[in-house]
């Protein structure tokens, strides 16, 4: 895959739940994205105060018909300007980005969870395992019924399809870990795939690990950059020679191994710098004076 | 069709556009949208002697027009970026300015010393913005004997013909007499300006957004600080009040325009830092829009156009 | 409800949110937009002893999310503002802070002697942002003997009960020792920030854009810097390092979460400058919402939430 | 006049030569809107990095229909916006500001004066001169046929019309000033009202002066916030009193006599501040250092 930057006519924006789904022109964007990659989109023109790109998961790409679609939740400034655009309209998208989920090389049992929009790219994965011969079972949860999303596509592409909401406006009252035990004993799942937000990652990731299962988790971590060069949306990850270091989600994640997740040091507030991470400080090698000094050590 | 080449003092540049130390890591990843090799300038993330695992998060904020980092100089280490990044941006035919920060004079001068023997290293820039561990974590570049102290230890170990730019922070009462510190020191030339220290508060936490408490504040909404800071410097050479060198220009530039205010007020040449963030292919596109502004403007070449805001 | 009503040392205001100097001349004029005698106060427009013209224009140039302004005080000097402006704010029930500017120790003192006998003057702010013609124009703010003596004078001829606010540059390496000096010279309260000096080059002109040359930058785009500041006073005061004093935040603020930032930070109320530009019913406005902010988040009074984001 | 702020509905947006031509629904504005009248509009909302309103000349109020129209050049990026805005979005606006043209008392001679779209007041200026019983003659001038505006209204409000331009593509090759002496000698004019760049106002104005007429111009300097509260659009005014003050353009104009400018000290790029200006410094009091210093006297 070769992220490219073009500017993406909007084919659609229709509402979808509490959410909106737009259905852009990309080809160069879909002809090579995969379930888990992600888009990052400008913010309005030269005049906007806006400067950072906002990041969506793919909901879906179609290399044939040069598409590429996302679903967005309009909850501050910038997911507002992009949720207000119109039918004819152009965004200037880059894409595609990160490193999408890692599919299993023969066919297993998995269990898709998404938290709110994070159910998003799960009907396209689902299809995608599918593909391989693998059996999906899909849960997806949310505050309440307007923060579902996706549930009849998900149902027609999953084996099974289980809904859960806090408040019970629909499905099961509760949240996603509530129904994943039985459901993973049920078929022997041996991999767990999720998207959502931070703390529910951590839950899946430990109903997963008690289980014995893998988890592969799209993690969403606020990104300046989106391509890797600002270092802004690390989270301590530890690597393949057991060193942890502070890892860019936007290029060696978004998803990532559960258990690969330093999580002593992650909250949904931010990460902390594990005491054993390459390059932490020792003793404090910057004093952190009371009263901040003039001069920013970026 | 104007000469879009420039210097900075022995530094020939093929035009006068750069990426911004720590926007652009160190090349590789801007690779998919511009062509590094017609680059000003590669100026790399700087790099400290061990690796470094930076702040921890949130490491940003939105501002309007711009945004507040504290990133913590997150970093490979010296050995890791001469194993790594300077071979692949040597390979890939990259003008390398490499950006180096310390703790202590001495962290400065080892990086200098570990950099003499490389190839590819067009010049060095000295990110003095950092804590000195010295002096209860005052920044270099608030205070012109520590700033002198580290310019001139570095140049003492750049072999001649590898310029040494000093990295000035506007966050002080008289830029000047910092930039005369470093000159003097034997620095030559001078990158102006590094972010403003900046603070945002998150209205639903109440606590400061950022984890590190305060920031770097750049982007388009500190151009006119930054303009401002290359206007003084090159106003004070030309009154005799510093030493002649050149002056690289940095802070919000994101148009040919932009830059060109640069130019005019003084600057040999530029570098675009957050910028890149929303635009990854903007330095390439802000030389390619200086270009067409000089062309317009009837100049022959970069050098006609520096300074030319002065009376 | 929240209780919105603050003070700042003797001076009670209705809520934390005033107009800044400069941006609202002396209150007439916002009459259309706004009620007056709703706001936290008014803050008129620094007047000086003389009638003064101002500079040459163009005054402005707009920047992302901000503009510099030069228009060197322009003003009808203090007879025709006693005369004139007070009477008007008094009529209308408003709370008048009132600006002073001057070129010389001197000319400070003569403006506070010449207003204490002024009824309706709720408070002084003393606009130390001025270049000081003993001292080859430096500014007093950015010199903390200087801005000693200025606030001196001032505090010794102004009634007990007027509480007399130092207003602080950004511009310089360390604004606690600046504020230390005006403190130490009797000043009850800061207001923090003025302007950053900046520069724009007209790139038709490739001339400054002012005919000024440079001008002071402000609007949004400064906030995070002004957070800072303020963020910086309050710990100074916290860490034992400042004496105790009430901050007033000034910078870039739009809406009522921007004030709150403020607050948080450190800051006892707040004034509203550039964006009345845009917005001239703006401070009325940021008080309802900073009013709704607080509501939500559970506060009973201003006090509670001042300088709620330090540890 | 009261100005208030509202948010206006665009209901239509034309092109008319190198122009649009936008009108309005703001029936407090177009209330109590008098030719010579501007209104400031915003450009883009919150997330807008142009903070600074834009000033237009009202076209025409119609306080009946509730509407007014503005004529726009598209020449930087905040015109650009507003020239882009579409029937049924809105616009900020607040006006009506500044002070209109002084009608005579009594009916007289009149011509009326306008470069490129200075023009855009004349035609609604002339039904209200006429209303009066005064004679009007028009003149209009441009760079080229494209930047003209409202020929055919004006053909229509006016006794007689007379169209220059720089190139010759349209009416007369030539200025303003070419054609108006004749004109005003032929129908003894008493007073001239003027819109336009600087340099035309001046010219305008020297030749009205020499035919013994008054002027009435509408300036346009650069404005930061359109309503009397920053004095960015001062202008070198001689008051009543004889005494020459830097006077605000967006409250004690845009419409000045032409015998009240300061000539001497206006520039198109600029004011000077004259040496017997109230308050003018008398040895340079502020010292002008070769090196800025730090620090603003704003
Ligand atoms: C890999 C990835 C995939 C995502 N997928 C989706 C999706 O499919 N649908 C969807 O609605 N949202 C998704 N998000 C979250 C979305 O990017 C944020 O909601 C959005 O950036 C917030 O912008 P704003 O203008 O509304 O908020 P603001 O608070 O104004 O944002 C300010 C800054 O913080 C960053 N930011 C704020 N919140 C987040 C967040 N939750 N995650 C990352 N950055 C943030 C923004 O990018 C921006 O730079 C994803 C984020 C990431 C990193
Ligand atoms: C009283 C008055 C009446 C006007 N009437 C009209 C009209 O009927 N039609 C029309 O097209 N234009 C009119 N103008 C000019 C119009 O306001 C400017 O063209 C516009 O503000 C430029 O904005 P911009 O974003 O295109 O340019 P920018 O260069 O981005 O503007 C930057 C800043 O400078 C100010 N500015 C720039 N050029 C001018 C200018 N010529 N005059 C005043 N301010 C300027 C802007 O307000 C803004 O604050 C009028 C101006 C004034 C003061
Ligand atoms: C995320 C980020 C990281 C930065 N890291 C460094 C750094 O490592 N060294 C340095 O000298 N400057 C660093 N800077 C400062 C920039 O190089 C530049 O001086 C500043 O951001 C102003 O330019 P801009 O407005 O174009 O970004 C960093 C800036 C940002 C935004
Ligand atoms: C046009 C203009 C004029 C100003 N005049 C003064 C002044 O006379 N005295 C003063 O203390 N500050 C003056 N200021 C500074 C403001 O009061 C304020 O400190 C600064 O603009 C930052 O706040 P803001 O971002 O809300 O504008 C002026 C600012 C502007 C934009
Ligand atoms: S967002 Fe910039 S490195 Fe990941
Ligand atoms: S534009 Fe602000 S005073 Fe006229």
């Amino acid at each position: 895959m070769t992220a490219v930057q073009v500017r993406a006519e909007v084919l659609r924006n229709d509402p979808s739940g509490a959410y909106r789904h737009l259905v852009l022109r990309a080809p160069g964007v879909a002809a090579t994205a995969r379930p888990g990659h992600f888009v990052a989109c400008a913010v309005g023109g030269t005049e906007s105060a806006l400067l950072l790109r906002r990041a969506f998961s793919l909901h879906r790409a179609d290399a044939a018909a040069g598409t590429i679609e996302v679903v967005l939740a309009a909850h501050g400034p910038g997911t507002r300007v992009l949720a207000a655009t119109r039918a004819g309209e152009s965004i200037d998208v880059i894409g595609p980005l990160g490193r999408p989920f890692v599919l299993p090389t023969e066919p297993v049992a998995s269990v898709l969870v998404g938290g709110g929009y994070g159910s998003a790219p799960l009907a396209w994965l689902a299809r995608a395992l599918q593909e391989n011969g693998s059996r999906v079972d899909v849960v997806v949860g949310a505050a309440d019924e307007g923060r579902l999303f996706g549930q009849d596509e998900l149902a027609e592409a999953a084996d099974s399809l289980v809904v859960t909401t806090d408040d019970g406006s629909a499905g099961t009252r509760g949240v996603v870990t509530t129904v994943m035990p039985a459901l993973m004993e049920q078929h022997g799942t041996s991999i767990v795939y999720a998207c959502g937000p931070m703390g529910m990652l951590r839950a899946v990731h430990e109903v997963a690990a008690a289980a014995g299962a893998a988890s592969q988790l799209a993690v969403e971590e606020s990104m300046a950059c989106g391509i890797g060069v600002c270092m802004t949306c690390v989270l301590p990850v530890r690597g393949d020679d057991g060193t942890t270091r502070m890892a860019r989600s936007c290029v060696e994640g978004p998803v990532f191994s559960g258990d690969r997740l330093r999580w002593d040091a992650i909250s949904p507030s931010g990460s902390a710098v594990p005491a054993d991470c390459l390059g932490a400080p020792v003793s404090p090698a910057v004093p952190a004076p009371a009263t901040p000094t003039t001069g920013a050590a970026t | 069709m104007t000469d879009m080449s420039t210097t900075v003092g022995a530094l020939g540049l093929a035009n006068p556009v750069m990426t911004a130390s720590g926007c652009a890591a160190a090349g590789r990843e801007l690779a998919p949208f511009l062509d590094v090799s017609a680059l000003g300038a590669v100026v790399t993330k700087s790099v400290m002697v061990q690796p470094r695992s930076g702040r921890p998060t949130p490491r940003m904020a939105e501002t309007p027009s711009g945004m507040l980092n504290s990133i913590g100089l997150q970093g490979p280490g010296i050995e890791d970026f001469c194993a790594k990044d300077l071979p692949w941006l040597r390979e890939n035919g990259a003008t390398a300015v490499v950006s180096i920060a310390g703790g202590s004079v001495q962290e400065y001068a080892e990086l200098a010393d570990r950099l003499a023997g490389e190839p590819g290293v067009a010049a060095l820039e000295v990110n003095i913005s950092c804590p000195n561990v010295a002096n209860r974590g005052l920044v270099f570049a608030c205070d012109p004997a520590a700033s002198r102290d580290v310019v001139a230890a570095v140049v003492e170990r750049t072999p001649a013909g590898v310029p040494v730019l000093a990295k000035l922070s506007p966050d002080v009462t008289d830029v000047v007499a910092i930039a005369r510190a470093c000159l003097e020191a034997g620095a030559h030339g001078l990158s102006a300006i590094n972010t403003l220290l900046g603070l945002v508060v998150d209205t639903d936490t109440l606590r400061p957004q950022l984890a590190g408490t305060t920031g770097g504040l750049s982007g388009p909404a500190i151009r006119a600080v930054a303009v401002r800071v290359v206007w003084q410097l090159a106003a004070a050479m030309r009154a005799g009040a510093l030493p002649q060198a050149p002056v690289v220009g940095i802070g919000g530039i994101r148009t040919g325009l932009d830059a060109l205010q640069f130019l005019a007020a003084g600057a040999s040449a530029v570098q675009v830092g957050t910028v890149v963030f929303n635009d990854p292919g903007a330095p390439a596109r802000i030389a390619a829009e200086l270009g067409e502004a000089l062309s317009a403007r009837g100049f022959r070449s970069v050098a006609d156009v520096v300074g030319i805001a002065h009376p």
